[in-house]
């Protein structure tokens, strides 16, 4: 079940992003910094949605977690990038474990309704302990020396970090590629689908589900480092429903049934605000408009659109 | 209890009588199809069916499994395949109308894989159908042939069991006090002493005036209620008789692949 | 030392806010249990709602015509886009109706920018004054205003009860086909689920108008507390989600009596985890 | 019941205030085919989701090879070698028919040719590469027949194996477990079909109202008049 | 007098849309209003101006991307920004970093102190802390020393009540209780219950205040009502009908003109098609005279800088702010209509009177003013030094 298309459509994506960085200047490829970090939250839904089974409407509280714990360590860890973007891994799939233990045992709506729960205290309470959070105003990166594995770096919307997330984003693509071969992946596959089945054919389902979602939780950690070392402010709407919401959207614009769907919904969701706020301030209507027609020209999202042409 | 059923058509006289009875009874044809054909996605699974039910009669369909008789159903319900041919259902072409117009003609349907509302109660699974026509079967009626049900009124249809979940099936095709009633394997499931009590009764819809078409895979079932029997292969009538003619040809020995009548212990042989 | 006063006050206010959140979760839940559909665009109704109250009270000086014009506002919009947005996407995996009712979100939510503007309104009480209840004073309005809400949670109750279309719909909700096999009009009971339930989310921001700010983003905030007592209550179920509210109300207020304010909301939220762990299918569904 | 492979004693089953299950205590030997059959809602898909550990009894013990398993996990039921059917399909949308073989052979692909070899014999060997929803209900069937096959098990709880399943089939499935699991493994196998009782069993169980009525050979069983008069109907008598 | 040469490239950050677009329509109106009018009386030492308006959307990441935006894509020499305070403390660093003239329209005290305050940004509008040592000392005098703070539970209502806290205590003054807001909450009365009913007055830094009076006036309370900083730009005060007769606001300019006997604000007025009660012809809304200030503020501050020290381009920023650390203070003026404005070089933060309004007879009018010396409060970093 490799889906060699989407595979190589998602990393020739990444390279020419990567490749085009230094030709559209600056201010693009701090754009395309960014969206590469949105693009491991995306990814992240998606895990959980259609693999883990969990209709996480929490997962950007878990990019958040992320976010905020490179922010707080990254004095101690004295800049030590790779050790940052650990430390956000780990948050990441900490937090997801523990939501994962108390959603796997609700009923699929409850989930979604558990998980709304968990992002409305996380932003209630991230908004009002100041003290922690840097609430609404949010935290600043420290001013470090930073540096990935050996290499001096700068933290910022730059080429280098672009070319780093988009390494690791890309490791993540091929790794994922690699598993949805394996006869792991097909169980995992199988409990999704019908979670009773599997128990019966020997398979712990539960188990099952909540390291994926565990795995989408470290996704979505190290994204979120990744968004505070890239955007060096990590303020309490990253953590916020709506932003969640936003995931959701962009892993739907690009097929919610594809992993490698996530990237490319962030971008065209992405770019193309980018490119109307400057014709016009109506852009969330004509986004609107977008979603209603790609909802129903494209149920299936981009993604979608490349199944459809390989049947033909 | 005879094994032999009577497999005649209506009498002349009783045709006159539900004449008499009712204007909308004086069609006879109740389902007329004519080279139909059914298509999931690119694969066609009816390749050109033709098929009349006549009212007041049991119209049997055999098949072995995956031969097509589900979607034949389903095709004339217009619910799920896509379709192609003409269907008349009670003198009426059914093309352009969706399945929920069709059944208000006064055609019950009970399909094979979902049979009951699961979180709906028994008694609310019966109501339902019974809502969408003007003059449904009174619950007394229904409880009467089916008491098996009675004592699981209130209890949500899905925690019933497989069985119980058939009878609730029937039974909310029967609220509907239909004229064309298409049953997809009733007896499935049902034990023994159930499966002669369904023959039972859709063989009393039939002298009501219904027209019953009915896919089953026991045999015996069959030839005991069956006027017209018709064997499907591979998405086609291979073959068409009354009961006699079925034994008489060995058409279930040819066509379905195993000799089961001369087997005491047969499939036929429970009934 | 228990504030009585305080309490009992938390309490009949708590109730009361939950006959308005009970109003706007109605119409999602019919649309979330009968359509499969998360109705994203749900609160930006209502939020429609609200700004048509202020604008009838602004151009005509009466704030009751509201009552009937948003209600019938929203109906008649709301028929084009089930037929031509929301139709195609029932029976589709979940994120297409989320895809599409968020796009109907943000198209709502700008073009009550571009019209309304961003500056937030208010629409005076209709009814002025306060009534003394238990030993404090409670505002008249909101009395009147709760006894409007229950009187349309009770019709609507009523209509599902006695009408075919109570049972239709959750039968609907379970299984569109064997539905369509029992003679059941599916497509006209989607229809009157999606027109009924715009016209009561616009009818609970006329109702809700007086007592909050109406602005463009009102919407938003109301979404997730509403869909969070439509599933607590139970998927389908009218009394489930009106009874979660006034949980969430009623514990809201109580928490705030004896802890900070922020902390008693956010109690009064994730109270719901465990009842979601051990009833999976709502407060009146079974257990797990 | 000296080599008595499995073994339930006194179970009971309740649903609120309705006993589905009464006391139920039976066993199987190894190689032996035991039918359980009953009147509809007697109780008999309940304890074979007990059994399999679907949910637990309200009292009473499950044993595997003399091992206490009632407080096991479905998976680790089906580990230890106890493998069951749904009596309604349960498969997994969208997944071939061989991915679903392979899912039952769990750790894995050193059984192929056995697997190859267990679909050809159930005539689904042409349908490995094709998506299970879109296979008749009888070959569906089947193919949950072969899945609990697959998994190699020591006790094999067969809900309604032929139900929906044409003549033909139907003698596949005789087949089946006449040759392929008679004589090798545990069986309990709910049947409606009495043909397929007589066929198959070493043993049958009667089942009513959630309590064991009457046990012994199948023709025994099936001349007594209780069962005829509960179950079979006046038809039986022919 | 007309203009000459390239044009001086001044970017907005604004908030259009999203929750703050309220305010953002009037810093918008006033930018571009401003502007024109300073393009046809002989721009910027005598350059045209152009202006180029950004959203943030009132979002942070949208906010800062756009600020990259105008950095890097538009080039712009200026740039007045976001005043929402999160968007403004990640924007001044990046303009910090890119070298280029940051105008913050944030209110929150924290963008000038310590952690946040950067060389390449100034302030031209008041902010809490100011507002707070000035105006609670006026309201201490005239209100009553018994005071509650009904307070949003997030950044700025924190920072809101904490300095109001001081300014009360600073004037013999008391907070009792403060109550909090949660995020989001719908329902505001049971808040408002908390509310001790023997206070004199009552501050309230929340965003939804029309509500909150109309449910403080509709419970009962007839404390004294006092608005947090600048709170009369996010809503049109007549929303608040006769619920609002007596209720407090803390600003930097009036909104009437009688109220403020200014020449140069009445042809600010009249360039922007404001009439003398501050209605705007065109759209009939109130005026949000504070956002208005700020932009002119920070116009003339930009308008004097560069005439002063001679810039020419980017280049010239660096030599500009030391330029403008080295002025006092701005005298009253076109662009300064209100008065004279002192700049203070340490923080970059100006002082300026600040005006206490109230609605009577459902009109809002000066009550009085706190003369800019009693706003102003000990800075806790050095930008000079640097
Ligand atoms: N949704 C579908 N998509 C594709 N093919 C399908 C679908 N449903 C059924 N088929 C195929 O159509 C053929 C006929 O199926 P159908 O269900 O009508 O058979 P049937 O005669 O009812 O069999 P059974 O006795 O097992 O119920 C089968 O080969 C089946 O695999
Ligand atoms: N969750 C439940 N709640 C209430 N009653 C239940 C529940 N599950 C099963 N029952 C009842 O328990 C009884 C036994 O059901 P079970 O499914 O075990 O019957 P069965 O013997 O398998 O019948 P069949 O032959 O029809 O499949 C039935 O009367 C059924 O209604
Ligand atoms: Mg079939
Ligand atoms: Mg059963």
């Amino acid at each position: 079940m490799r889906d060699r298309a989407g595979i190589l459509i998602s990393l020739a994506v990444l390279l020419v992003l990567c490749a085009a960085a230094p030709i559209v200047g600056e201010f693009w490829s701090g754009v395309f910094a960014r969206c590469v970090t949105w693009m491991f939250l995306a990814i992240s839904f998606t895990l959980a949605y259609s693999y883990a089974n969990i209709p996480s409407v929490a997962q950007a509280t878990v990019f958040g977690a992320g976010a905020y714990a490179a922010i707080w360590l990254a004095p101690s860890l004295q800049g030590n990038v790779a050790l940052m973007l650990l430390a956000g891994t780990a948050a990441g799939g900490l937090v997801a474990a523990v939501f994962g233990l108390l959603l796997l045992r609700m009923s699929h709506s409850g989930a979604a309704i558990g998980a709304i729960i968990f992002a409305v205290t996380g932003s209630i309470l991230g908004n009002a302990a100041v003290t922690f959070t840097g609430g609404a105003d949010g935290l600043p990166l420290p001013a470090l020396n930073f540096h990935f594995l050996g290499l001096v770096i700068t933290a910022g919307p730059n080429n280098t970090m672009l070319v780093m997330s988009t390494a690791l984003l890309a490791a993540l693509l091929i790794g994922f590629w690699y598993v949805s071969g394996t006869s792991t992946w097909r169980i995992v596959r199988a409990v999704q689908q019908n979670p009773v089945r599997a128990q019966v054919l020997g398979y712990n389902a539960a188990l099952f589900r909540l390291v994926v979602f565990a795995v989408a939780g470290c996704v979505a950690g190290l994204g979120g480092a990744l968004y505070a070392l890239i955007s060096r402010h990590v303020a309490i709407d990253v953590v916020s429903l709506s932003m969640s919401l936003k995931s959701i959207l962009w892993a739907a614009v690009g097929g919610v049934t594809s992993v490698y769907g996530g990237p490319i919904g962030v971008l065209v969701v992405q770019l193309v605000s980018e490119v109307l706020a400057r014709w016009t301030v109506r852009v969330d209507l004509i986004i609107g408009v977008m979603l209603v027609l790609i909802a129903l020209w494209l149920p299936q999202g981009i993604m979608g659109l490349l199944r459809r042409s390989e049947r033909n | 209890m005879c094994l032999r059923p009577e497999p005649s058509p209506l009498p002349g006289r009783r045709k006159r009588f539900f004449a008499i009875l009712s204007l909308r009874n004086c069609i006879l044809e109740a389902l007329q199809v004519t080279n139909l054909k059914a298509y999931y996605g690119k694969a066609q699974v009816l390749q050109g069916l033709n098929l009349r039910a006549e009212a007041g009669a049991v119209t049997a369909i055999l098949g072995r499994n995956g031969a097509g008789k589900t979607t034949f159903l389903k095709s004339l319900m217009r619910l799920g395949p896509r379709v192609d041919g003409e269907i008349a259902i009670l003198g009426k072409s059914t093309s352009g109308m969706s399945a929920d117009a069709i059944a208000r003609l006064g055609v019950a349907y009970m399909p094979q894989d979902v049979r009951v509302f699961a979180r709906l109660s028994v008694l609310e699974n019966i109501q339902v159908a019974a809502r969408t026509v003007p003059n449904p079967r009174p619950l007394s009626e229904i409880l009467d042939v089916l008491p098996e049900i009675e004592p699981k009124l209130e209890q949500p249809a899905g925690t019933l069991s497989g069985g119980q979940q058939q009878l609730v099936g029937i039974a909310r095709s029967l609220s509907m006090r239909c004229r064309l009633l298409l049953m997809d394997e009733p007896t499935e499931g049902l034990m023994p002493r159930l499966v002669t009590q369904v023959g039972a009764i859709l063989r009393r819809l039939a002298t009501e005036g219904v027209a019953v078409v009915i896919v089953e895979q026991n045999v015996g079932l069959i030839l005991e209620i069956g006027h017209a029997i018709h064997i499907v292969e591979k998405g086609v009538i291979k073959w068409q008789g009354t009961a006699e003619d079925v034994i008489s040809a060995k058409v279930i020995d040819r066509y379905m692949g195993v000799n089961v009548l001369d087997e005491p212990e047969g499939k036929a042989g429970t009934l | 030392m228990i504030d009585w006063q305080t309490l009992s006050f938390q309490i009949v206010n708590g109730v009361v806010w939950a006959m308005f959140l009970g109003l706007i979760a109605l119409g999602l839940n019919a649309i979330f249990g009968l359509l499969g559909l998360l109705n994203m665009a749900h609160g930006a109704v209502y939020a429609v709602g609200a700004v048509i109250a202020w604008y009838t009270v602004s151009q005509l000086d009466s704030f009751w015509p509201a009552l009937v014009i948003a209600p019938l506002f929203a109906a008649a919009v709301s028929v084009p886009v089930y037929r031509f947005i929301l139709r195609p996407t029932i029976g589709k995996d979940m994120m297409v109706g989320l895809v599409a009712t968020s796009g109907l979100l943000f198209i709502i939510s700008d073009l009550l920018l571009a019209t309304f503007g961003g500056s937030p309104r208010l629409v005076p009480p209709p009814v002025s004054g306060a009534v003394g209840i238990l030993g404090f004073y409670y505002p008249t309005y909101r009395l009147v205003a709760a006894a409007m809400a229950v009187a349309v949670l009770a019709t609507f109750w009523a209509f599902l009860r006695l009408t075919a279309i109570g049972l239709w719909i959750r039968c609907v909700a379970q299984s569109p086909t064997l539905a369509m096999a029992s003679g059941v009009p599916v497509e006209r009971v989607y229809l009157v689920i999606v027109v009924l339930s715009a016209a009561l989310a616009a009818l609970a921001g006329v109702l809700i108008a007086p007592m909050t700010m109406v602005s463009h983003q009102m919407g938003l905030a109301v979404l997730g507390p509403a869909f969070i007592v439509v599933v607590v209550g139970g998927l389908g179920n009218l009394a489930g989600a009106v009874a979660a509210a006034v949980i969430m109300g009623v514990a809201r207020g109580v928490l705030s009596v004896f802890l900070p304010p922020t902390y008693a909301e956010v109690g009064a939220i994730v109270m719901f985890l465990p009842l979601l762990l051990i009833r999976p299918n709502g407060i009146f569904g079974g257990r797990a | 019941m000296d080599n008595e492979v499995f073994r339930v004693e006194g179970v009971s089953k309740m649903f609120g205030a309705f006993q589905a299950l009464n006391d139920v205590s039976l066993g199987v030997r190894h190689g032996e085919v035991l039918a359980i059959i009953g009147p509809n809602g007697a109780g008999k898909t309940t304890f074979v989701n007990i059994v399999s550990g679907v949910f637990g009894p309200s009292r009473g013990r499950v044993l595997l090879e003399g091992a206490d398993i009632t407080a096991f996990s479905p998976q680790r039921r089906t580990r230890l070698g106890l493998s069951r059917t749904f009596q309604i399909t349960s498969l997994f949308g969208g997944m071939t028919v061989a991915e679903h073989m392979q899912l039952a052979v769990r750790g894995g692909d050193t059984l192929g040719h056995e697997r190859a070899e267990l679909l050809e014999e159930m005539g689904l060997a042409g349908s490995a590469p094709r998506p299970v929803d879109t296979l008749s209900h009888g070959d569906q069937r089947i193919l949950e027949m072969a899945m609990a096959m697959a998994t190699k098990p020591k006790v094999l709880l067969l809900d309604e194996p032929t139900a929906g399943m044409s003549v033909a089939e139907t003698d596949t499935m005789i087949r089946l477990i006449c040759d392929r699991l008679r004589g090798k493994v545990g069986v309990i196998i709910i049947e409606h079909d009495m043909s397929v009782v007589t066929q198959t069993s070493d043993r049958v169980t009667v089942l009513a109202a959630g309590a064991v009525a009457a046990s012994g050979s199948p023709e025994a069983v099936l001349r007594d008049p209780l069962v005829k008069e509960l179950y079979l109907g006046s038809a039986a008598g022919h | 007098a007309g203009t000459s040469g390239d044009p001086i490239v001044i970017g907005h950050q604004c908030e259009l849309t999203g929750w703050d677009a309220a305010t953002g329509f009037w810093r918008n109106k006033a930018a571009t209003g401003l502007c024109d009018w300073l393009n046809a009386n002989g721009g910027i030492a005598g350059r045209p101006i152009k202006l180029v308006t950004v959203d943030t959307k009132s979002d942070v990441d949208a906010g800062v991307n756009q600020l990259r935006n105008l950095l890097l894509e538009e080039e712009v020499d200026f740039v007045l920004g976001s005043e929402i305070s999160s968007i403004a403390i990640a924007s001044n660093k990046i303009a910090n970093e890119n070298k280029r003239l940051y105008l913050t329209m944030s209110s929150s005290e924290a963008t000038t102190s310590k952690d946040n305050a950067v060389p390449y940004q100034f302030r031209l509008t008041t902010n809490s802390a100011a507002t707070a040592a000035g105006a609670a000392r006026k309201y201490v005098e005239s209100v009553g020393s018994r005071w509650v703070t009904f307070f949003a539970d997030i950044k700025w209502g924190q920072s809101e009540r904490d300095w109001w806290a001081k300014g009360v205590a600073a004037s013999g003054g008391e907070v009792g209780n403060a109550i909090a807001l949660p995020v989001d909450a719908p329902d505001l009365l049971p808040f408002v219950m908390q509310i001790d009913r023997n206070a004199d007055g009552i501050f309230i830094p929340v965003l939804n205040a029309l509500q909150a009076i109309q449910l403080l006036r509709n419970s009962g309370y007839d404390q004294k009502i006092v608005l947090a900083g600048q709170s009369f730009s996010l809503f049109d005060y007549r929303e608040l009908g006769e619920f609002g007769d007596g209720v407090f606001g803390i600003e930097t300019a009036p909104v009437a003109l009688n109220d403020m006997n200014s020449p140069d604000m009445a042809n600010i007025y009249k360039a922007l098609g404001i009439d003398e009660n501050g209605v705007e012809s065109a759209s009939g809304k109130v005026v949000g005279s504070s956002m208005l200030l700020g932009i002119a503020q920070s116009l003339g501050f930009l308008k004097a800088n560069v005439e002063q020290s001679g810039w020419k381009t980017k280049a010239d920023t660096a030599a500009l702010i030391k330029h403008a650390e080295s002025v006092p203070s701005y005298s009253k003026g076109p662009l300064f209509p209100l008065g004279d404005v002192t700049m203070r070089a340490q923080d970059h933060q100006a002082f300026m009177d600040i005006y206490l309004l109230q609605m009577q007879a459902g009109a809002l009018v000066k009550y009085g003013v706190a003369p800019k010396d009693i706003t102003i409060y000990d800075a806790d970093v050095d930008l000079t030094q640097g």
